[in-house]
Formats: structure tokens, C-alpha cells, sequence
């Protein structure tokens, strides 16, 4: 193990698969000469060079498009979205054409493309740069949907990703990039569909995503002083979901609690919270509970977006509500 | 039309593809009329010159053609199986994708066609990403992009034509410019005359042709072709055309448009106009189109039978091909 | 009462809206000359000449962008997105635009636009001409979400939806245009964020949106049969929620079935279960079960697209399960 | 540089704006590096000439203006308040938008300014929307469309021109060509020279300008909006330019730029390059110019110090203005 930033990690999961597989490529805005706007993919340009490393002109829809097309005819692209909210310039590429390609054409094609784009607010970047989108392309059948929590995670996840013969929308949050964790050395992969215990506990199950499994963390860690064990599970895929983690955690706890960064309505709360109510509502001891951002675009002054999107402190009163 | 220096059998073949089209579209109707058709398809009637032109100025097989929601003629072109055609439009498990793409989604990885598209300007990007691969591994083959007029007004058109010129992509871009997208005249919604002009935009050749005209088509279509293959990027050529039904099977097309004008693009039918120039030129009798014509007559008929006696998709099927 | 289309309902909502402010146009591919692909604006070409009533190029962005900018400036446009679906081509100006700008600028300007669009399967239209994408929109703050049922409410609710000074997404179910219904001479309106209960009964709750009302009372016909009786609610718009509405009834039924054609994943469902979910707990009976498309793409042979939508049968034995 | 027959009044007004804006994108930047500015901002340093000479070429208050990311030279030319200005860009109370939008999101709409834009080729539409307005309700009124060389290649502005000169909507398109999106080279990703040359295929006329020269860009951008007011439709105004400094103030802007070509540009100021004009043609004196920056220089001050001092917003109010 080593410390190295969530941003490192990524353009090390990226380095390895693309020396490993002439067939990967990497598209983007700036991702190149300037090694990526949160600096993902730095040193690729200079060592793959500019058909395996592309910087494309501000064109969401094209390459995106042109990204499948490759995906189809032999390439596994990787392609950046500078910011999850622009995959809304591109959304017809990636649930209508993307999506669906393989399933209209009777499983003829693979689809082997991955797409990576940060979420999350804390910037004050306003409401055009902090969202997080995640619940749009889970609602949408043909895409795979990712969320890594920590540095280690996201190599592993990606590696998992790029390697996927599916489409994926890998979804890295911005608050983390430069952050430093251990990250283990050599070669690893996480696969889909199963969820990490990030923390045991007892007394309370929290499923989050992302960076709000750090934030869950951390209010645990004050939970624990008031003497509450929370149980934290690092979802990491919503799609696909791995229920039997969640159901066997709220079996034992009775209570469970789901923390995503993303608008409630229509969030990814909820659906993880009808995933599993008839496996579990026999055993809980109170209603499901979700939390997510408010239901507005987020602003750009920090006094008012900080206040609309969940973190420790809001966490721990949350479960302390919840006892 | 001039035919001189072209071999009977390739004409020949140019009669055959353009009448197939025809007669496979002439089915399609009649099978939405009785009633055996779900949904809707967009046929190709008048338009046959543009495919048959296109896709025999390629490697079949070998080079990627990426199709439309008027689809059938560039499947055709390309060498589809008539009866998978057939079937996937009658919404059977031995079509092409099995009963789930329908007229509008129609692949054939075997072909190298990579697919219809119902979004109107969708597949431009696709194609133009085909042909990515194409350069990056040195394949020395060739993109064909098609779509209609309506479509180079989506903004898939022009971020595709711009990155395809600024990289030299090997790909072609083929202008359907039958005059309407559905009702709406493309001189209501364009000001520009020629769309081929809008290469310019890109920095790539442009060029305008007559798209009743199966011998233009093929040749300036083989220029492009061959440009590309050698690494000079793309070119954008609109090839002039009309169609003589409605959008769908189920418009009857005159709401919109002058029946004057139906008339005159009749007139100057794209298969006329061949089997005319063949007579004409001595290359071919009224038998040897006669023989043509039976046969893939025959053809079709096989088609549609194959199509018809075929099984539906057990409904569990509907949950296989999502992911690999 | 007379017997008139749900298209043509809609089109005199429009017509009568149009007559009475000179301020609202309507835009869209095909809407001009031969009055809309489905139908929904014959006659108002000719009445109202091609700058009120514009046949638009085959550019959802740039149409639905330009339709905000008439909207901040003084005009109330009606945009019409020929199939939900294309939503996704010009979905940045739906999401980071529209539903934006007024928050982003403070208040400054006002958005009275409606963007009208058709949902649904049944048509064998195939995976993109027949999606159900109102959860996409009702995940984005900013959007008010009308699904109206019958020909009744689609006129009333669209008349409500012209004159607001919001954006709305209105989205029209497609295999209903063709139906007769029975629909009030003379104007009326149908206010937003208030649910009509469609049927009343006492065994247990169906909250559907669109179709899926008309379906549900189907349904609701042979349980009674079987001696069920159904509560069927027509919540109309999914933003606002009339939450009260349904928790009353799920209070006094004991069972809750949520049933929109949406995909299940992220929808509708799990929304509106999770909305009410605190306030019906202790008094649910089993846990509250949703209904919507399976979660592929909608394939287009018949003999798949069907089994994988609600209707009657479905809704019936679901509750029967329920039982 | 040509200021025949131009009123010292007008030439001084065009120092003053220019010179307000560089000094007001130079307090952003210290602000940025004081840590008093939440997230990022865009500044418009050395690209002063496009926004002046082009936003007085138009009825301030009257015509619409439609910026971008790199909006704040476009709201002080068209005379937007600094104070309230500034105050947004700290995300203060007091802000033109409460504080809701910061830099890359300020409307002022009592100017008739429709708003910055965080997405790139995201204002066009909005443009070409108010512009329907003007021509349908008859008000006169003309459009200004501001957008860089990278939103060029964004579908949105293909088909929003396409609309404008199909419908002959007021309204001009301008071009700021600074020759990089963020790091990439216009050159890289598109193989045209003259972005201008884009308008034929819009049948629209195209234009090409010293964006560094206040009065060409004023000239042209004027002949622009007459034609406009007119009924002639919209124009597409290309002007050649430079940023001083990197993309954002984040960015150093020199990874992906050679320090040459920076110098190279900085020698062409637009700002000096009047200042020259205005003394060599002695229309002003260096005292003139020195009073007009004192006067500049205590406008903004006041407005850092309006911004400084104002509250930030309550955390409640974060849930106003989402609907009516
Ligand atoms: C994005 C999108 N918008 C609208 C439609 C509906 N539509 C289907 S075909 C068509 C017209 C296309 O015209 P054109 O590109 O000229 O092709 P043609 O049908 O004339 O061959 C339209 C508007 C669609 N399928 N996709
Ligand atoms: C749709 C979209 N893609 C990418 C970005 C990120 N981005 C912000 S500014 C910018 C470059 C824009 O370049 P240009 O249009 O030339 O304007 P300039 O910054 O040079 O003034 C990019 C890529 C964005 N904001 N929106
Ligand atoms: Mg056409
Ligand atoms: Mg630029």
C-alpha cells in the first residue's frame, strides 16, 4: 500500500489497462496535452500518443457517438464527460443509442465503452457543474452505473470497467480527486455487483454511495461516542445491485438508512429502499429513510449550497433521529 | 445516363439491386396494409439509385455502412438476407435482431452494417466512430454514413463532418435529400440551396449529385471512397432525390406536397431511368430485364414466406441481450 | 359532455389558449401544416399563421433553447418533443436550462414554457420511439411533471400547464390519442399538485399515472367481481405530489400499489413510495409494491413489447397478491 | 487603427469600457488568489475590444445580449451594475442573483443581459429565442450572441444558426476566437482557418475582424445589427483574439501555449492599441487617460468594497426562486 491521490489512482487504472490492451482508448475534453481537467489521465498523451489518447473539440454528442461506433467496430474507449452534467448535452447518445444498441440489435454488437464523469457539489461551481446524475442512467436498462467510494475502489472498479463488454457509466466524485488514500500496489480488480462492508455495526444500517460513504464514515465514527454502531455498506454498482448485502445487514440492524449525493426525487434512495422493503420490512424497526440533495439546483454561494447537500453532521443526526 | 465503360454484368447488377429494393418495399406495404406488420417502416420507393450507387462503390463486407430509419435500400445494397429482413420487420425470432429492432433498428454485424437508427442524425456519430477504429488500426477501410436532409440540421451532423475532417477520418457522407423531413420542406427550415455546401464548414470536399442517377452515385461516391482510402478524410455528397410514398407506410404523403411534383420525381424514376439507358445502349433486352425481374421476384416472395411462417420470440426472450 | 378525442381535446386546449393570449406559440417538427404527427394541432396553422405555429428543423436543441429564449423574453411557447424519447437529443436545454435559469439568475426571469410530449408503448415503435422518461424529469428540480389520464384532464391539465409561469413537462400518452372520451363543453382548468380519486373503494390504494388509470380501473372492475374494492387516485402531476391525498387513502385501505409505464428502476414507484412512506408505516398491511416496464429497453415485436408493460391483467393479479 | 471620424466622447467611452473591464477581471483574479472567491471565474483579459466595440453597437437596454462562461466583459460593456456584479461573483445577498449563480451564471435582466452560460454552446438557442420574439411581436429589437471558438463546434450553435437564417431572426453572431478551448487548439479539432466562413453554410454572411481592434469589431458588429433591424437576418462575426491569461483563473495557461505566442498577443492589446490611437491622432493626452483610469479605478473599488461588505445569503433562502 501507498498514498496516492483519488485522481492518481484513476490515471493509474487507465495507464495499466491501456498498456495491457492496444484496444483501449481515451476520449475527451483536454483529456491530452493538459493530462484531463481533474488531471486523470496525466503522462497518457505523451506515452499512448494522440489516436489513443484524443482531445476532442466540445462536441458531447459527437464523441460520444463516435465513441460507440469504435466501441462496436473493435475499440474499448474510455470517454471522458468533464462534468456529469453534461452527459446531458449527450444523453441521446448514451440512453438511446448506447444503451440500447446491443438489445435492438438482437445481442449482435458488444458494447464495450466506458464512461467516466465526476459528480458532486462542494465547489461552488453552481448548478451546472455539481450534479449528480447518477439516478438519470440507472433508470435506464443497457447501462451499467458505478460509483466508486475511495481511491482504492475507484482503480479497481475501473479496471472492472474498462475490461466490461457493457457499457458503464463510471461516475468519480470531484471532492476526492485530490484527495490521498492508500491505494494497494500491483494489479486489482473489483468486480460488479458486490458491496463492501465499509464499517460492521449493529445498530444501524447505512448504505451510501460515493463520497458520502466517506462522510458516513465519519459520522459513525461520533455515533460510536453516543455508543451507536452503524453498520456502512459501500454500494459501489446500483446497477447491478447487490440486495442480499443490504437485506441480510437490515435484517440483523432493523434499520436502515440510504445516503446519495444526488436530488432525493426520483433518487437513488428510493429505489434502493424499494429494492429491499419486502425483504426487510417485516424486520424494521421504523420506515426507511433516505438522503440526498434538496430538491433545487444547487446554487453557487457556499452559505447556500453547503446547507443542501448531506455530510457528517447531518448524517449523525439523521441515525440519531432514527435511535 | 451514361453507361459507357461500364461491364453489362455490373449494370446488370445495378438493375437487379434497384429493382429488389423496389419490389422489397413494394411488400412491406402490403404487408402493413393487411395487417401483418407492427409498427411502421419508412420505405425507400425512389430512392433506390442512392444505396445501389453507394453501397457497390465499397467492399462489401469489408467496409462499414451505417443506415437510417428509411433503411431497408442500404441493407439491401449491402447484401443483407432478404428473408432476415423480412422477418425482423414482421417482428419474428429469425430476423435479424431476433424481433427486437423492428424496420427502424435493423443490424447485420455480418455485413458490416451497423444499423438503422431511429433518432433522427443518431447514427452520424456512430458511422464517423466506425471509421475511427478504421484509421487508428490502419484497416485501410471505409465508413458510408447516410441520412436525409432533415438530419444535417441535428447537431450530430455537423460535431461528426468537423471532427472527420479535422482528424481525416475515412468515412463518407451521404446526403439522402429527398426534399422533406416528414411534412416539413427542407426550403422552410434551410435557407441554403445546396446542402453539399455545408462541406465547407469542415474543410472537406462537397460535392451535389443527381441521386435518380445510379451511375453518378457510384462514381462520385467511388472518388470519395477512394480519396478516403488513401488517408484524404472525408467528403460530404448529396445526392438529389424524391420519395414517391409517404414518410411511413401508413402517410399517404400528399398533405404537403404537390401532386405535380409527385408526378415530375416519377417521371424520373432512378429504375426508368437504368432500364431505359440499358435498352437504350443495346446492353440489355426487355427479356434479360424480364429474367432479372423474376427472379428476385422469387426472391422476395421466399422472403416474405420465410417471414411469415417464422415463430414469434417467446416473450422470456425479451429479457435476454441486454448485456453480454 | 360531448365525445371528442384525447388529440383533439388537446388540440382545443391549445387553440383556446392561443386565442386567448397572443403570447403563446407553438413549435415543433411537423406541428404547422399537417398539424402534428400525432394529430394534436390541426387547424391551428391556418388560424394562427406560421410565426404562432412553427414547423421547426429536426433540432431539438435548438428549438427547445429557443423556446426559452422567447419564454424569458415575453412569449409563452409550447414546445412539442415528438416522442419523449427525443427528450434525451435536447436534454441539456430540458435540464441544465430551462429548469434552471430562473433559480440560477435569482428569481430574475420567469419560464412559461411547456414542453409537450407523447410516452409510452403498445406500438411496436420499438426501444426508442416508445420509453416512459417522466422520472428523468421529475429528477431535476425545476421541472413541474403533468401526466394526465383521460381526454377530461388532458385538456384541463394542459390549459393549467400554458398558463403557467413555470416550465412544465407535459407528457401525452400516445395509445390514448385515438380514444373518445367524454370531455366538459366550454373552458375549464384542472389545477397542478391535486390528485382526483379516479374510483373510491376500501381494500387498497392504486396511485397511476396516464394510462396506467384507465388501466387500473379495468382492473378494478373485475376485482370487484372477486369482491375487492379498489381506491384508484389519478395523481396527475408527479411534481408537485399530492402526498396528502394518498395517505389518507392508504390509511383507511391498509395496501398501496403504485403503477406508471416508466421503467421500475429509479421511477415513478419508488418515489412516490418513499414520499409517503413515513406518514402510511403503521398502517400498511404488507409493504407497499410498485408496477412499471421491465427494466430492459422496449423491443419491438409485439409478442415481447407487451408482457413487459402493466395492464389490467398484470394490475389484477397483482392486487390478487396483495390480498 | 482607424478612428476617423469617431467623437472623442465615443473613443473615450471605449477606453473607459475596456480599461474597466481588464481592471475588473484583475480585482476577480486577486480576489480568486486572496481565497475571497468561492469556485472559479473566466476572465476576459485581452479580449476587452469584442464586448466594447460590439455592446455599443447596439441600443443598450433595448437589444438583447446572450453571454457565456466568460461573461463579465460582456455585462459591463452592456452596462451592467459592478457592485452588484462583484457581489454575485463572491456569492453575496447583494449579487445580481442572490448569490444563486456566481460568475458563470449572472442575468441582468433589467439590461436586458439573458444570462451567462456554464455550458458551452448553451446560450445560442436562448439567443436565437429572444430574437424570435423581436421579429414575431415586430419590437426592433436585435439579439448580440456571444460565444467562443470551441462553442462553434457544439450542435447547438449548427442548429441555431440554421434556424436564424432559415427565419430571418435579428440577431448576430459573435465569435470570440481566442484560438483554445481551455487547452485545445481550435487548429487541432477543426481543419478550417476562418470560423466565419461557417455562415455559408446558413446562407448568412460571414465576417471576419481584428478582435483586438475596438473600432472594427464596432464597425462591423453595426452593419451587423442594421441589416438585422432591417429584416435581414442574422450575421456571423468572427473576431480573431487572444487570452491574456489561462482559461480560468485556476489555470496558468501556459502548459498547453508557447510563451511567444502570449507575448506575441499582449503586444497587440486592445487596450494600448487604442490608447495609442487616441494620443497619436491626439484626441486625447495621457492625462485624459489617466483621469479616465483613476475614475475606473474607484468604480471598482467600490465595488470590491460593496461585494466585501455585503452579507452572504441565509441558508433558507436557498429554497426561493425555483418556481413562481
Ligand atoms: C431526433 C429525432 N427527431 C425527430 C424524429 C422523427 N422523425 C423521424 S424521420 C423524420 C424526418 C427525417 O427526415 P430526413 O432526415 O430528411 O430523412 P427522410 O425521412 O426524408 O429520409 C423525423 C422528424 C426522430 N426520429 N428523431
Ligand atoms: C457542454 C460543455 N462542455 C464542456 C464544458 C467545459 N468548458 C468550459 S469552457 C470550455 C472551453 C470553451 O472554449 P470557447 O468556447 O472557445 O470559449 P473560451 O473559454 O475560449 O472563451 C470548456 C470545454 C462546458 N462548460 N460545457
Ligand atoms: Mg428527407
Ligand atoms: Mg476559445
Amino acid at each position: 500500500m501507498r498514498e496516492i491521490t483519488y485522481a492518481q489512482a484513476i490515471c493509474e487504472a487507465l495507464d495499466e489497462e491501456m498498456a495491457r490492451d492496444e484496444n483501449v482508448i481515451l476520449l475527451g475534453e483536454d483529456v491530452g496535452i493538459i493530462g484531463g481537467n481533474f488531471k486523470t489521465s496525466v503522462g497518457l498523451y505523451k506515452k499512448y500518443g494522440e489516436w489513443r489518447v484524443k482531445d476532442t473539440p466540445i462536441s458531447e454528442s459527437g464523441f460520444t457517438g463516435l465513441a460507440l461506433g469504435a466501441a462496436i467496430t473493435g475499440l474499448r474507449p474510455v470517454v471522458e464527460i468533464m462534468f456529469s452534467d453534461f452527459m446531458a448535452v449527450c444523453f441521446d447518445q448514451i440512453i438511446n443509442q448506447i444503451a440500447k444498441i446491443r438489445y435492438m440489435s438482437g445481442g449482435q454488437v458488444k458494447v464495450p465503452l466506458t464512461i467516466r464523469t465526476p459528480i458532486g457539489g462542494g465547489r461552488s461551481s453552481a448548478a451546472q457543474h455539481s450534479q449528480s446524475l447518477q439516478a438519470l442512467v440507472a433508470h435506464i436498462p443497457g447501462l451499467k452505473v458505478v460509483l466508486p467510494s475511495t481511491a482504492e475502489e475507484a482503480k479497481g472498479l475501473l479496471k472492472t470497467a474498462i475490461r466490461e463488454d457493457n457499457p458503464v457509466v463510471f461516475m468519480e466524485h470531484k471532492m476526492e480527486y485530490n484527495k490521498k488514500y492508500l491505494v494497494p500496489e500491483g494489479e486489482y480488480t473489483i468486480p460488479f455487483g458486490k458491496a463492501r462492508i465499509a464499517r460492521e455495526g449493529s445498530d444501524i444500517t447505512i448504505v451510501a454511495t460515493s463520497s458520502m460513504v466517506m462522510k458516513s464514515l465519519d459520522a459513525a465514527k461520533e455515533l460510536e461516542k453516543d455508543g451507536i454502531e452503524t453498520e456502512i455498506i459501500d454500494i459501489r454498482t446500483i446497477v447491478p445491485l447487490d440486495k442480499e448485502t443490504i437485506v441480510k445487514s437490515v435484517i440483523k440492524t432493523g434499520k436502515l438508512l440510504i445516503v446519495d449525493e444526488g436530488h432525493i426525487r426520483c433518487g437513488i434512495g428510493a429505489e434502493i429502499a424499494m429494492s429491499v422493503l419486502d425483504d426487510v420490512f417485516y424486520d424494521l424497526d421504523l420506515p426507511i429513510q433516505r438522503m440526498g440533495t434538496e430538491n433545487v439546483p444547487l446554487p453557487f454561494s457556499p452559505a447556500l449550497e453547503f446547507p443542501l447537500i448531506p455530510d457528517a453532521k447531518k448524517i449523525y443526526q439523521k441515525v440519531k433521529q432514527m435511535m | 445516363m451514361n453507361v459507357q465503360g461500364y461491364e453489362k454484368r455490373q449494370l446488370l447488377e445495378f438493375y437487379s439491386t434497384m429493382y429488389k429494393i423496389r419490389k422489397f418495399e413494394e411488400e412491406v406495404f402490403e404487408l402493413y396494409k393487411q395487417g401483418l406488420m407492427p409498427g411502421l417502416a419508412h420505405t425507400y420507393v425512389g430512392e433506390e439509385a442512392i444505396a445501389t450507387g453507394a453501397c457497390n462503390a465499397i467492399e462489401k463486407g469489408k467496409d462499414y455502412v451505417a443506415s437510417t430509419h428509411r433503411g431497408h435500400g442500404h441493407l439491401i445494397a449491402s447484401g443483407a438476407d432478404l428473408s432476415k429482413m423480412m422477418a425482423e420487420i414482421l417482428g419474428k425470432k429469425t430476423g435479424y435482431c431476433k424481433g427486437k429492432g423492428g424496420s427502424m433498428h435493423v443490424v447485420s454485424l455480418e455485413n458490416n452494417i451497423l444499423g438503422a437508427n431511429g433518432i433522427v442524425g443518431g447514427g452520424i456519430p456512430l458511422a464517423t466512430g466506425a471509421a475511427y477504429t478504421s484509421k487508428l488500426k490502419n484497416t485501410g477501410q471505409v465508413t458510408l454514413s447516410f441520412f436525409g436532409d432533415a438530419a444535417t440540421n441535428q447537431g450530430t451532423f455537423h460535431e461528426s463532418l468537423n471532427m472527420a475532417a479535422a482528424w481525416k477520418l475515412p468515412v463518407v457522407y451521404i446526403i439522402e435529400n429527398n426534399q422533406f423531413g416528414i411534412s416539413v420542406s427542407i426550403k422552410r427550415v434551410t435557407a441554403i440551396k445546396d446542402l453539399a455546401e455545408r462541406a465547407k464548414a469542415y474543410g472537406m470536399p462537397g460535392v451535389v449529385v443527381d441521386g435518380n442517377n445510379v451511375i453518378e452515385v457510384y462514381e462520385k461516391v467511388k472518388e470519395a471512397v477512394e480519396l478516403a482510402r488513401k488517408g484524404e478524410g472525408p467528403t460530404l455528397i448529396e445526392c438529389k432525390t424524391y420519395r414517391f410514398r409517404g414518410h411511413h407506410v401508413g402517410d399517404p404523403g400528399i398533405e404537403y406536397r404537390l401532386q405535380e411534383e409527385i408526378e415530375e420525381w416519377k417521371a424520373k424514376c432512378p429504375i426508368k431511368r437504368l432500364k431505359e439507358a440499358l435498352i437504350n445502349n443495346s446492353i440489355a433486352t426487355e427479356d434479360d430485364i424480364k429474367n432479372i425481374e423474376r427472379d428476385v421476384d422469387k426472391q422476395i416472395e421466399e422472403a416474405v414466406e420465410f417471414a411469415k411462417q417464422s415463430p414469434y420470440p417467446e416473450p422470456s426472450e425479451a429479457f435476454e441481450d441486454l448485456f453480454v
